[in-house]
């Protein structure tokens, strides 16, 4: 039998699953086993119980000198400048996108400049912005705006554009104005397409944080990733590699039952 | 009112013509048919009409009132998409709704002409749900509702009925045929299906290359086709076609026997359905030939056969045949029934 | 008539398309003006022709030290890091993209490890790669195929899935082995996807190679540009982020040629 | 050679069962058409048949050989898809010599063979060009070229023509029928066109709900349906079914005149086909109607009479008809055309 025609059966699947995350974690293990045996002091490769107990110091120990639990303080202000960025992409995708699809004006204005503007890397741009904006928050939003709102603009203009003709036609013998069908027509159909579209920039996101965070900044979760690289503290920095995976995770979770809970007509409407 | 007339009306696109000159009178309450070949105009003039593409040149009236210059919603026409075009994020009755809503009636009259709409088209089961959950015919009759409720002038059908299966397909021809009956209004229905075309409409334009080339009763049509083009587009199978010579009042087929000939101008051609057929002994009828298959259809069985120097004839037998393939026959032609063409393909 | 039916004609689409770059032009130039004037040294906005200069200059005076120009140097080795991550990349997501898409045992064994890596933000885990791998080439490549790999295999092996199952059984019927269909039927017909999937990574990729470069380096693109940012160098700065797109477009424009001009089967493929 | 032979074969899916059990002999070079409405297992059978789907119960022979255990590349088999299933990316040469490159047949053979493929299916000139630069039917045409280059022993094809529009699948119909004739191989024919079934086929196989309803000569089936989904299924329009019952040797219609039975068992249904009744004065035939609406298709006009509690009836007219609705006609039945079917719906 060809090779391509062998499935495993239920259990096997779970298992050949399983088997990479358990040949991750032994041979870290044993990886950490054989050096801390050469040197009890190498904080390389730390035992998986030195990370467990320095995850909960993390998570529950205040700092010393302010008092208050460092991490936290972290995912609050990520987490913020994050939300902040991507809503104001959200928004800003969505009137510029509408505008691209329905209005040929503002399809004439707006696409080539959104086009030339999604070529440059705005990590380069990070320097620019920290010159213009200062050191302070708004730069690092700023650079989130500009890392994905061409992207998600882009996408949702298409989308737009994709609307059978025929609706927006009907819409107009049936009387309807310019405002009622971006308003009725168009717009309900794009908002899955705005939640899709801001799960797939979130990736992005972080790494626009994460980057502006490392450059510059005194509290974030990006900014204590790369201060305690110099101090070699590999158990924090893999709590908090995990603890963001995690964020990620969730936030995505979380957006994706969003839209299936509120776009029930989604799947395979016509 | 929806009496609708086009005068010389012509489309461009740059510099390619896809509608000559048209001229054509719809009454009020008249169900027209186009039909056509793919490429032939007809749905591109149904839009002209509905106002979604512009008039190039020549005008349209409606109810006597020059409507060129105007955009589609002053029209006071509907027009029902292949596509349905529904609205996919609104349920049935907010889709059907929709028209009334965007001219600000007052919500009890929105409910009410909608629910209206909604038992002549049998949806009223179905006021909740969204358009995905409908099928294809559902949707169709959605799409139909959606235009009942704003009593448009005229309905225009852009084959609604050709993302349906076969059996809903005569279903929803027989429902739009009693919403005809009912509303008496206006309709203009494009479509390939000759079916659809013969059953349905009061009268047919055949369309060829953006030039009408028949406007007819179904009947007219089938048995007095004006041109070679309509008598072979519409019937199926075709409409035999054979050459033939005319000399006084008798027409002669080549190596074959001829009849009687009535028109006073020579023609070319001799067309003959093959209903018209009756088979007989070889040396009886018009030609002989030698049967090459057999296609057996239960209630007909189509025979084609080989008559040599006038190539093959379809034949129709009523229910079963006992002929088989090699046999020698003859043909009779129901002189009655003969259509004759000239040389430049006009009946004579 | 409604604004959604309004359409500029051919030179007045052409004057709209320009009209936010000569805008942005002109407001610079205007802003550059009046901080110019008020303060002749001032930094922030240099004049057109000052950033002008400044790139004839970095782009043909040797550095006074070294003697070698240093935007070739840079440009040299950001593009070897970049096409060395986006080359591994591009070759290890073939490979895993048509295991996944094609066995399902390899789906079993690879599809949710990857699902979860894609999940972990890859310049989280930078610091990481700097202790591993130490400052040096390694981790800045390293990076960028961490972080552009998994979106490209599970683009790939969705490509594979995707190809009709008729195909392959067909493939069967007629004596194909799976070698023989993976690279026969499936292997060409992936081959146009890898290319954009690759053009879609780039952006990513410049992003990753950016930020190693402006963490730890001394030369390359995104090292040079955030080393000047200390002085304020925006003519310098500017010069850079121009180049860096440009070479963006570049690139990108010559993939799609290669695209079209090697699947000429591909629009329309059924 | 190629005598397919199904024993008791079952398909469950966990523990729906979608074929329950067919027994089937298909003889070598047999032409054998699989119909039934979407969902009765004739895809499936089909695709068991080919091996792409595993049989739960009962064997397979081909040529007398058991071949339930073999892979599909073992039973000498060509599937021809609904899709054509092309390899895009190969030109129509390489994609018909597919099969011959994996056997390892040599360069000259493989061009030789695809040549000879080639101009059996006119497709000589576009040998050269891809997949896309074709139209439908030639894509329909590489594809049973690249399974005739194997030499298979039975050709099965899957709903093939259900791609193409009307005409296309005319002129394809006919040349499948051709090369049926030149081959003189088995075929397995899906398809849900009752006209494509009755054209093509020695004989037919309905099925329905995954039993095989009927199996018998397109004759056969129209004109002796062994129950009453053969007698609906086959046959546009429908066969009409009328309420009746049986007393000895007559039989008996609810509010209508009836006429002489000849079966031994009583029966529950009268089937009868709309061509085999003739219209008359009211009061003449088996019973009495008012003519509801008439359809005018050229050749023929069906016309649906209202006759009261035994429903509505259609007749058909040949050629036109001069009723029309409101007007009361007397229908007759042919009485040798009758079919007659007991409580289960079994013939009687």
């Amino acid at each position: 039998m060809r090779l391509i025609n062998r499935i495993p059966n239920r259990p096997g699947a779970v298992l050949l699953a399983a088997l990479p995350f358990v040949l991750l974690l032994v041979a870290y293990s044993v990886a950490s086993d054989i050096r801390l045996t050469a040197n009890p002091s190498d904080k390389l490769l730390p035992a998986p119980s030195t990370i467990a107990a320095t995850a909960e110091r993390l998570f529950t120990e205040p700092d010393r000198r302010s008092k208050e639990i460092l991490l936290w303080n972290d995912t609050v202000a990520s987490l913020a400048r994050l939300m902040g960025g991507v809503g104001i992409s959200a928004l800003l995708s969505l009137v510029i996108g509408l505008a691209i699809g329905l209005l040929p004006y503002a399809r004439s204005l707006f696409s080539s400049f959104i086009a030339v503007l999604s070529m440059v890397p705005p990590l380069a741009l990070l320097p620019i912005l920290f010159i213009v904006f200062g050191l302070g928050e708004t730069s690092k939003v700023v650079l989130i705006v500009i890392g994905i709102t061409p992207f998600m603009t882009r996408d949702l203009a298409q989308r737009v554009l994709e609307i059978p003709k025929e609706q927006i036609v009907k819409a107009q013998t049936l009387g309807a104005s310019t405002a009622v069908i971006a308003l009725r027509v168009a717009l309900p159909q794009i908002l899955p397409r705005l939640i899709s579209n801001v799960r797939l920039s979130l990736g992005s996101a972080w790494l626009f944080l994460i980057a502006a965070e490392a450059v510059a900044s005194n509290v974030g979760l990006g900014y204590r990733i790369f201060l305690v690289r110099r101090y070699l503290a590999m158990d924090v920095i893999l709590t908090y590699v995990i603890w963001i995976t995690l964020l990620a995770f969730i936030i995505d979770w979380l957006l994706k039952t969003l839209s299936r809970r509120a776009f029930p007509w989604m799947e395979a409407g016509l | 009112m929806g009496a609708i007339k086009l005068n010389a009306v012509e489309k461009w696109y740059g510099n390619v013509q896809v509608i000559k000159g048209v001229d054509l009178e719809i009454n009020d309450g008249e169900f027209i048919v186009f039909v056509g070949p793919s490429g032939c105009g007809k749905s591109t003039l149904l839009r002209m009409i509905g106002g979604l593409e512009d008039i190039s040149r020549g005008t349209l009236d409606i109810d006597g009132r020059d409507v060129t210059a105007e955009p589609p919603s002053k029209r006071g026409l509907a027009m029902v998409f292949q596509s349905y075009a529904l609205y996919p994020h609104m349920t049935v009755r907010d889709n059907m709704g929709f028209g009334l809503k965007t001219a600000g009636a007052p919500k009890a009259e929105i409910a009410e002409k909608v629910n209206a709409a909604a038992e002549v088209l049998k949806l009223d089961p179905y006021l909740d749900r969204r358009p995905k959950d409908l099928s294809g015919g559902q949707r169709q009759r959605v799409a139909i509702g959606r235009s009942i409720v704003r009593d448009p002038t005229a309905f225009l059908f852009d084959e609604p009925l050709s993302n349906l299966d076969a059996a809903l397909r005569v279903e929803m021809r027989y429902e739009i045929a009693k919403l005809h009956q009912r509303l008496d209004a206006t309709m203009i229905y494009v479509t390939h299906d000759q079916v659809e075309a013969m059953t349905l409409a009061d009268r047919i334009v055949v369309l060829e290359f953006g030039v009408i080339a028949q406007v007819g009763t179904p009947r007219e049509l089938y048995e007095r086709p004006a041109n070679l083009f309509v008598a072979q587009f519409i019937g199926s199978p075709k409409m035999n076609i054979l050459a033939c010579s005319t000399s006084g009042d008798s027409y002669q087929l080549p190596g074959a026997r001829g009849g009687a000939y009535a028109a006073a101008t020579p023609a070319e051609h001799l067309g003959i359905r093959p209903e018209h057929i009756t088979l007989g002994a070889p040396g009886s009828g018009q030609c002989d030939g030698e049967v090459d298959f057999v296609e057996y259809l239960g209630a007909d069985s189509f025979l084609v056969v080989d008559c040599g120097d006038l190539g093959k004839i379809t034949v129709r037998s009523i229910g079963d045949t006992p002929l088989t393939a090699g046999e020698k026959v003859g043909l009779t032609f129901d002189p009655e029934r003969l259509s004759f063409f000239d040389k430049d393909g006009l009946r004579t």
